[in-house]
């Protein structure tokens, strides 16, 4: 079930690569196949079941490397059910506005199906080596997507930017790893095993050392600051897909790799870090604030509050890492850090979509450059709206459940982290001086002949806002999922 | 029971959210579906308050999503539900164009109110109270054309945003302490949580209710359309700030020092605002620094916990203000102006509207036996109770009010000036009518306003604070005496006297938004716009700075390099003096080296291992020897 | 004594002759000074009982010479005696490695503290040899027979500039086959 | 004549040999000098051989490395047969294309 | 120990032999171009050592250089590596006769070609299974004196001066290698590695060092690693494809599994593992600083194989201190070859193209060829689920396991350096512009190499089941 899931967009993707189809059966395959995996997952959340006892649901197991003790081994939890769905989703609404895509169609849904296969693949793995294969693999494909399909001049710089950023990152990571493995008595690379039995927990420097292999590692891809300096340019200039899935999935792993790897299975060595993480956490969410207020650039400005976003995710983790406040608020935090990454996702997808709109009617993405786009294109605009509300938090739409779970956990857990919550306030102005350049006042420069949203671009932002929306409404459709999952980590965490 | 008070709360936003998704299309039956779905509410919120339901749906792990009604929300729900539906009447012949996303806006922030007043847990509370910021953005800048009106919603939003903060944090601090998210269960917090909880909470209701020193936010949201000031700034949203006080009061008062705290904001806000509202020339504005002004009266009670006169004095003052904020409106509407100087005898015009807005401005002035007189005097009591500072403080306040609601007064009911044309049409096209539809939900107001006083006077007042308070201060004779006494003779005051224009600080409302300005938002879009500065030019390349770092090092290898492959016999003295000159060198060509990036830095380390690579053979060979000879010597060094 | 004699003078023979290799004027005496280093180094061999050994070592080395000589003069047509031989370059450095070198050996030699003699050799030198390679070191003789192999074959494909198929057509059948 | 004597001279052989393979820039003449290199291999082999460990291994050793001589030699030849041929040249410093 | 005196035992060997001398013959009298049966000679021979050496294969009977199980003659080991070695040494010459057809087909000099080719894989395999210094040193010979010949075989002034350049620094190194056994074998009283464990341990450090050293130098050489390497890139550029393909790959093989045999017996008391590691690190560095800028591809892809060599040598330095560092080290090698070949495969595929430009237009007209590009180039770097990050995986927790953590960020960064010239020329295959003709055996070489580098890494249980019977430290 979770393999076939996980590889029915790649075979789809050899497929399209090697059959020369024409574009139009091209495009609708993407469709079809991500329709079909989002079904997929669908069934499978249906079907899913809170494992009793913190285990995963399912398991699926297979020799790879039975040398190293690294083998295919998937399966699922409350952690990752959510961001699988993500994925899922995600993807199959870029396959819908893929279908305005014309450079090279056929090798662009076989890429993106490609890439697809490798966040799945990356939320699912419960081996280190596995891993590890599509943390890189992903890699690979977005510097792809970025260098093929980009647009901005310096698409090829960009792209080699965010590769050798990221690579270096997955080198860290790499190197943490090892260390886990070799900590590990016997060997092994599987993750439950590694979680199960803790294996740094009574060495404080090297599992230190090895922790902070994995924090860089995951911190780049996250980003964090001051790792974080190769997620504008990417976002600049990459196609919107490109962008939408950069943000709203591959960053995830990142911080999924947190929740998945680096708590539960380095306790000691991430209660030591906690407040590093912490820290680090709260400077993102102020800092990416910061700078994204200070932007003229529509996308960059997206690009800076994710860094800002993904700042309450890594706040909410390090929070969790303090065994001072109570049980609850930490599980409150962890369950938030994971909502935020589902919300993140779905909204800063939304938006990217939308920024897309822009590029492709004229060309550019400075905001100095519109004006009063509710008058030209009232629909691009509510959508805008919308998406910006829900990201900056505003209640009935992920986000703020998402936030509200992170601050009042870790409030809850240390009263440092509401240093962050200035990050709300500045979040909320940025987005609404955007609001106010491009969509508000009379129609000037190149909103005057801006045509509006065509449905392939409306309805694929109207899905990820619907589901953010019922998120916002519905929260424990989703906590229920993630709730359990959280309380075994913390529960890991306080070992 | 429960159902009701779902519906009561989704019924808005079910339609509310219909209307604004469907766009201009619905715009000509908005008005209607608007005044019908009020109309539901208002009918359901009777009911809910009859029937007092609690439920609670599950929200957030370890939090429910909670409503019920209690005493304090039965009083205050059916007050909302029926401004809302008079608004909404009076906007029907008063808002032209986008009224489908108007009414829909309006509608979900009825909701939003609804929800906030029944709310029992924080979640729910934030929930509700956030919503209420945003749609209040979207209302005051509802003609979206005009930028000036889109940067007040702006500023509106971030103000009460900033001051929402507070809830967050006293979630945090709820869970800090272990009591869970029930509002209720606040007070039972332990010592450093329960505080961090009430100022939290503190802050949040202050920043809605426009107090000190938030104050600012209201002046500008006064760019939105009349009957939306007459909703949210008077008896909805800006009442829901003194209306979450008085929820929590026994949260303030289980701290020594919150209730004092609040007390005091409301008290000094009274007068402040008061003064405030004295120097202004433009209606609104007054009307604006008036409801901050009587907005501290409902602190200064929830501070003193005299919750039932707070709360007769929030309801009967929403009824007030509304009144006059709707008249407002309507001249707005009808002679395009709101400035005072320009309204001369505009009530002459349109008797109906003149007599309702004289009841309004008495009512506010605190002449008896309309409405504010009576609750005032019950917040009062109570203050007077606390302390008599407190007490004298509030009475100036009151005088104040009878000041400016005097200057309203005479001034619309002075006798038409012969130019009055002159100064009409300032701000938009007047259309010289005012429609029945207009005229209606005045007169409705204008009756509460006369007599919702009934709430702080015996005997509905105290069957309200045994609801609410159990034994309460209640207002003495001579104390209702004293104020009506005061009222009346400021007003007449004002009559003899005109006023002199009034400080400039004081008609700009104390300078609190130029400050605001120059101590918040210049520092932090300097602080943005410097740190995107060194983003773009460290951070981005702090690669740069490795990558210049890593260009001195090969430089000096180079030299290094160089100096042994050539110079092997020359001796060490040499290799370091050239080693030392060229670490100079490269520090003198660093400012030079600064701008170049990492991939340029490498590149040159590349060209600087391509060197190694001469094609001379012996080069090769005595490269060989000497790097093993190095390698015996480590071997041999290191053992 | 009288081998201790001996070994000086031909130590020094070996080097000065190798010295002189470097300082000859032309090639054809860096040759014979070559040749005359090998032949005193093979003639020491023989004072440690190598005979056999010491025999090919001078009997090889004078032919290799010869070769160089006949190679230099008639292959690469150069005459010797006019040939300018001040072809050197970077010779500080390589003074100064081979200086170098010689220090870290010389140091080496004199202060290693060797270990003792281990038995003693065997009666019959040569046989021993032809034991050795025919049995324990049997595999290195086996493996020397495809190296010359590989270096006949190597060579020839180097120094040769016409292949078969230039000598003899592209079909091997010579002056048959149009060239 | 000592173990350490024979040592010593064997390491003057080696390098003045070394010396030549540095300095020299005629293929041949470089040839000669890792000839001579191995001539005081062959001597401190035969050192070795003598004052240390008189067994047969050490004559394989050394008829190892006389053959190596030869065989190397061989295609010392070869090679700047190769180069003269080729490039007109025998010295090393005129073969310096491929660099960088 | 089990001494077999079996020559059956070295029938793979054997096989390689008989089907140079073979090749060599039947090529003498054949026609120009009726080579192909030479060719079919030679590739028959190979086939050949291929099976007796799949069929001789140790299987799990060790994992370790230790006691070796089996010996032949005394001095050749039948161990897992040596079963390894043959057989990556004998696919990576077939791949090679299989990218070069194209090139060789006709030419004069094919049979030769051909016979050299075995030989020179012959000696590769004598090298890293001979635990013995004198076969060290005439295996040494064997491995590296094709090498010269096949390098200038194309007889440009380009081979020539590479042939030269390989040939002395070859005699420098293999003089070294003999001064080194004679110094060890002098105090240590024999040539076999047994004798060396065992007496080395009393001897003199300063002796064993510049003995060891020596030896270990020669090998260097070999293996194309710091201070030694200089010749690599040249001759790769220099040299025919086929020819910078077999250089590049298998005379490597032989000599890092030599070192590592060598490092094995080397006595504790001086820090042999630091000193190949720094050389390690050195070579990595100095190569990938160096491949950065290159435009040739051949050159690239010769700087390209000594950083890879760097890599290999860390497992070589930690072979004392970890079990897993073997292992590590024969799955790296076999990842590497197929992968290295992949990529010549694919510059023999199109031979016109020289500079890094001239590969515009591949990934249009040619897709397959650029995604077998792709497949090895982004092996090289090390990116699941290649070939050569399983190699990267193994070495990298051999050498942390056995102490070396410091390297093993070195290696990471110097892995992050390489990702820069690697991913240059993958770009420019997928820019626009007009490629040069293809040939089509090559063409099909590269393909079966970039399934053999995904087969590799996929069934990577399957390759280290081989390398160390599944248990890994």
């Amino acid at each position: 079930m979770l393999s076939s899931i996980i590889f029915l967009p790649l075979v789809a993707a050899a497929l399209l690569a090697v059959l020369r189809v024409p574009d139009r059966v091209a495009r609708w395959t993407w469709i079809a196949v991500t329709t079909a995996d989002l079904a997929l997952v669908g069934v499978l959340i249906a079907r899913y079941e809170t494992p009793a006892d913190g285990g995963l649901a399912f398991e699926e197991r297979a020799r790879w490397i039975p040398s190293v003790n690294s083998s295919w081994h998937v399966g699922v939890d409350g952690l990752s059910v959510p961001l699988l769905a993500l994925t899922a989703v995600v993807f199959c609404a870029c396959a819908v506005y893929g279908l305005r895509e014309d450079r090279r169609p056929r090798q662009h849904a076989a890429l993106f199906l490609a890439l697809q296969t490798t966040c799945l693949g990356l939320f699912a793995a419960q081996d280190l080596i596995v891993f590890f294969l599509f943390f890189d693999l992903s890699i690979v494909g977005m510097y792809a997507a970025i260098a093929g399909w980009g647009h901005g001049r310096e698409a090829g710089r960009s792209a080699l930017q965010f590769f050798l950023y990221t690579f270096l990152g997955s080198l860290a990571l790499l190197l943490g790893f090892i260390g886990l493995y070799l900590a590990a008595d016997p060997h092994t690379f599987d993750i439950p095993e590694l979680i199960a039995a803790a294996p740094l927990q009574d060495h404080p420097v090297a599992g230190g050392f090895v922790l902070a292999a994995l924090l860089v590692g995951l911190a780049v891809k996250t980003p964090t600051i001051p790792f974080h300096t190769w997620l504008p340019p990417a976002h600049t200039d990459a196609s919107a897909i490109g962008s939408a899935v950069l943000a709203a999935v591959l960053l995830k792993m990142g911080t999924y790799g947190f929740v998945r790897i680096a708590m539960p299975a380095l306790p000691d060595a991430w209660r030591g870090a906690a407040w590093v993480v912490l820290a680090v956490g709260i400077a993102s969410v102020l800092y990416g604030a910061l700078v994204a207020l200070a932007q003229t650039d529509v996308k960059r400005m997206i690009a800076y509050t994710s860094i800002n976003h993904m700042g309450y995710v890594v706040m909410a983790v390090g929070a969790a890492g303090l065994l001072g406040g109570g049980t609850a608020a930490r599980e409150l935090a962890v369950t938030g850090a994971v909502t935020q990454m589902v919300s993140h996702g779905l909204l800063t997808g939304a938006l990217f979509l939308l920024a897309g709109v822009l590029h492709d009617r004229t060309g550019s993405y400075a905001m100095r450059d519109y004006g009063g786009l509710a008058r030209t294109a009232p629909l691009w605009s509510g959508l805008f709206a919308v998406a910006a509300f829900g990201s900056l938090g505003i209640p009935a739409f992920s986000g703020f459940i998402a936030e509200f779970q992170v601050f009042a956990g870790s409030i809850g857990t240390t009263a440092w982290a509401a240093i962050a919550l200035p990050g709300i306030l500045i979040t909320a102005a940025l987005f609404l001086r955007a609001l106010q350049l491009l969509v508000t006042g009379l129609p000037g420069g190149r909103s005057i002949s801006f045509s509006d949203v065509r449905a392939v671009e409306a309805v694929p932002v109207t899905g990820l806002l619907l589901l953010s929306l019922a998120i916002g409404v519905l929260p424990w459709l989703l906590l229920d999922l993630i709730t359990p999952a959280s309380a075994v980590l913390v529960d890991l965490v306080g070992r | 029971m429960t159902g009701l008070l779902w519906a009561c709360a989704t019924v808005p936003a079910v339609v509310g959210a219909g209307l604004c998704v469907s766009g201009r299309r619905a715009d000509r039956v908005a008005p209607a579906v608007g005044i019908v779905t009020a109309g539901v509410v208002l009918a359901l919120s009777v009911a809910v308050a009859l029937g007092r339901p609690a439920t609670s749906a599950p929200f957030l792990p370890g939090a429910v999503f909670g409503l019920a009604v209690d005493a304090l929300a039965a009083v205050v729900l059916p007050a909302v539900a029926a401004v809302t539906l008079l608004v909404l009447v009076f906007s029907a012949a008063d808002v032209s164009g986008a009224r489908a996303r108007y009414t829909g806006l309006l509608l979900l922030f009825a909701a939003a109110v609804v929800v906030t007043v029944c709310a029992t847990t924080l979640p729910a509370l934030l929930f509700a109270w956030e919503v209420m910021g945003a749609t209040s953005y979207a209302l005051i800048g509802f003609r979206w054309q005009e930028p000036h009106r889109v940067g007040a919603g702006l500023t509106a939003f971030l103000t009460t945003r900033t001051a929402d903060l507070g809830l967050y944090l006293a979630a945090g601090a709820a869970l800090a302490g272990g009591s869970g998210l029930a509002l209720a269960d606040l007070p039972g917090l332990p010592a450093p949580w329960r505080d961090v909880a009430a100022a939290g909470l503190l802050v949040a209701a202050l920043g809605k209710a426009a107090q000190l020193p938030f104050t600012a936010w209201l002046s500008a949201a006064m760019q939105g359309p009349s009957p939306v000031s007459a909703l949210l700034h008077s008896a909805a949203m800006v009442a829901m700030g003194g209306y979450l006080l008085l929820r929590v009061s026994p949260l303030l008062g289980a701290t020594s020092w919150a209730g004092p705290t609040a007390a005091w904001v409301g008290a000094l806000t009274a007068l402040l605002l008061g003064a405030v509202a004295l120097a202004q020339r433009d209606l609104k504005q007054l009307l604006a620094a008036s409801t901050a002004a009587q907005l501290g009266f409902v602190v200064l009670g929830a501070g003193v916990a005299a919750v039932a006169g707070g709360t007769a004095h929030l309801v009967a003052h929403a009824a007030t203000k509304a009144l006059l904020f709707l008249a407002a409106g309507a001249w707005l509407t009808a002679l395009g102006t709101k400035q005072l100087p320009a309204l001369r005898g505009a009530a002459r015009r349109w008797p109906l509207v003149g007599v309702c807005a004289a009841v309004g401005a008495l009512a506010l002035a605190g002449v008896a036996p309309l409405s504010l007189w009576a609750t005032k005097d019950a917040v009062l009591a109570g203050a007077h109770e606390e302390s008599l500072a407190l007490y004298l403080v509030g009475l100036a306040a009151a005088a104040l009010s009878a000041g400016y609601a005097g200057k309203v007064l005479w001034l619309v009911w002075q006798r038409l000036p012969a130019d009055a044309e002159a100064g009409y049409d300032t701000e938009e096209e007047g259309t010289r009518q005012v429609r029945a539809l207009q005229q209606a939900p005045l007169v409705v107001l204008a009756a509460g306003a006369a007599v919702l006083g009934l709430l702080a006077l015996p005997p509905v007042g105290d069957t309200l604070r045994q609801a609410l308070d159990g034994s309460g201060p209640t207002p003495g004779l001579v104390e209702l005496a004293v104020s009506a006494v005061v009222a009346v003779v400021v007003l007449l005051l004002v009559r003899v006297r005109p006023l002199q224009p009034l400080p400039g600080w004081l008609e700009g409302w104390l300078g609190l938004a130029r400050a605001t300005d120059v101590v918040v938002v210049r520092p932090v879009l300097h602080t943005a716009e410097a740190l995107a500065r060194f983003d773009d030019r460290v951070l981005a390349r702090a690669v740069t700075g490795a990558g210049r770092g890593a260009l001195r090092t090969a430089r000096a290898a180079a030299r290094f390099d160089d100096g042994v492959l050539d110079r092997a016999v020359a001796g060490s003295a040499t290799a370091g003096v050239r080693l030392a000159d060229a670490t100079g060198r490269a520090d003198l060509a660093g400012p030079d080296a600064a701008v170049r990036s990492l991939a340029a830095g490498t590149r040159w380390l590349g060209g600087w291992a391509r060197r190694t690579q001469t094609g001379q053979l012996h080069q090769y060979y005595v490269s060989a020897a000497v790097v093993l000879a190095a390698a015996l010597a480590l071997l041999l060094a290191v053992r | 004594m009288l081998t201790g004699i001996v070994f000086w003078v031909l130590a020094v023979v070996a080097v000065a002759a190798g010295v002189a290799v470097f300082r000859a004027d032309s090639m054809a005496r860096a040759t014979y000074a070559l040749a005359a280093s090998f032949i005193a180094v093979g003639l020491v061999l023989l004072l440690v009982d190598l005979e056999f050994l010491g025999v090919i070592t001078v009997l090889m080395m004078t032919m290799e010479m010869a070769v160089m000589g006949i190679y230099m003069i008639m292959f690469m047509g150069m005459n010797p005696a006019l040939m300018p031989m001040d072809m050197v370059h970077g010779k500080r450095p390589a003074l100064a490695v081979a200086i170098g070198t010689f220090v870290v050996l010389a140091a080496g030699a004199l202060l290693v503290p060797w270990p003792t003699r281990r038995g003693a050799p065997a009666a019959d030198l040569v046989t021993s040899l032809g034991e050795a390679i025919m049995e324990s070191k049997m595999l290195v003789m086996m493996t020397v027979s495809p190296v010359l192999f590989a270096t006949i074959v190597a060579a020839l494909v180097l120094a040769l500039p016409r292949g078969r198929y230039d000598r003899l057509g592209d079909d091997l059948r010579a002056g048959k086959a149009p060239r | 004549m000592t173990l350490q004597t024979m040592l010593l001279v064997a390491a003057a052989l080696f390098s003045v040999g070394l010396y030549g393979a540095i300095s020299q820039q005629v293929v041949v003449m470089v040839m000669m000098g890792l000839e001579l290199m191995l001539n005081g291999v062959i001597l401190a082999a035969a050192a070795f051989w003598w004052f240390l460990s008189p067994t047969p291994d050490g004559q394989v050793l050394l008829l190892v490395v006389i053959t190596a001589m030869t065989v190397e030699m061989a295609m010392g030849f070869a090679v700047a047969t190769l180069l003269h041929r080729s490039r007109q040249s025998d010295m090393t410093d005129m073969a310096t294309d491929l660099s960088r | 120990m089990m001494m077999e005196q079996s020559p059956l035992a070295l029938l793979p060997e054997l096989c390689l032999l008989a089907g140079a001398v073979a090749t060599l013959l039947a090529g003498s009298f054949l026609p120009r171009q009726r080579q192909w049966v030479a060719r079919l000679i030679a590739v028959t021979a190979l086939l050949a050592a291929a099976v007796s050496a799949a069929l001789a294969f140790p299987g799990g009977r060790s994992r370790d250089f230790g006691p070796p199980a089996e010996t032949v003659f005394g001095a050749f080991v039948l161990d897992t590596a040596t079963g390894v070695t043959r057989l990556v040494v004998v696919a990576a010459v077939l791949l090679v006769i299989g990218l070069g057809v194209d090139e060789l087909a006709g030419t004069a000099r094919e049979s030769e070609t051909y016979a050299l080719l075995l030989l020179g894989g012959l000696g590769a395999i004598v090298l890293a299974a001979t635990d013995d210094l004198l076969v060290l040193a005439v295996a040494f010979l064997l491995a590296s004196i094709p090498v010269y010949a096949l390098v200038g075989m194309v007889r440009s002034p380009g081979a020539a001066e590479a042939a030269l350049k390989t040939y002395l620094l070859g005699a420098l190194s293999g003089i070294l290698l003999l001064l080194g056994a004679t110094v060890l074998s002098g105090i240590a009283g024999g040539t076999a590695y047994v004798d060396l464990a065992t007496g080395l341990a009393a001897a003199p450090a300063a002796a064993v060092a510049v003995g060891a050293l020596a030896v270990l130098a020669g090998l260097l050489f070999e293996a194309g690693g710091v201070p030694l390497h200089q010749w690599v890139p040249d001759a790769t550029q220099g040299a025919g494809t086929a020819a910078a393909a077999f250089l590049t790959t298998v005379p490597k093989v032989g000599a890092l599994v030599a070192a590592a045999r060598l490092v094995d017996v080397l006595p504790g008391a001086l820090s042999w593992p630091l000193l190949v590691g720094l050389l390690a690190a050195a070579t990595m560095t100095l190569a990938n600083l160096a491949a950065l800028a290159q435009t040739d591809a051949r050159r690239l892809l010769g700087w390209s194989t000594v950083s890879q060599v760097g890599y290999l040598l860390m497992p070589v330095a930690v072979v004392t201190s970890t079990s897993a560092a073997t292992p590590a080290l024969l799955v790296y090698l076999a990842g590497y070859a197929v992968t290295n070949l992949t990529a010549f495969a694919v510059l023999a595929a199109v031979p016109g193209a020289r500079s890094l430009t001239d590969f515009r237009g591949l990934a249009r007209q040619r897709p397959w060829l650029a995604a077998a590009l792709g497949i090895s180039l982004l092996s090289l770097v090390g990116t699941p689920p290649t070939a050569v990050f399983l190699g990267k995986l193994t070495v990298f927790t051999a050498a942390w396991d056995g102490g070396l953590a410091w390297l093993v960020v070195v290696a990471a960064l110097n892995t992050l350096v390489s990702l820069f010239y690697y991913l240059r020329w993958l770009v420019e295959a997928f820019r626009p512009g007009e490629p040069a003709p293809t040939a089509g055996w090559a063409h099909g070489a590269a393909l079966a190499g970039a399934l053999g580098v995904l087969a590799v890494g996929l069934g990577a249980g399957l390759v280290t089941a081989l390398t160390g019977d599944g248990t890994l430290g």
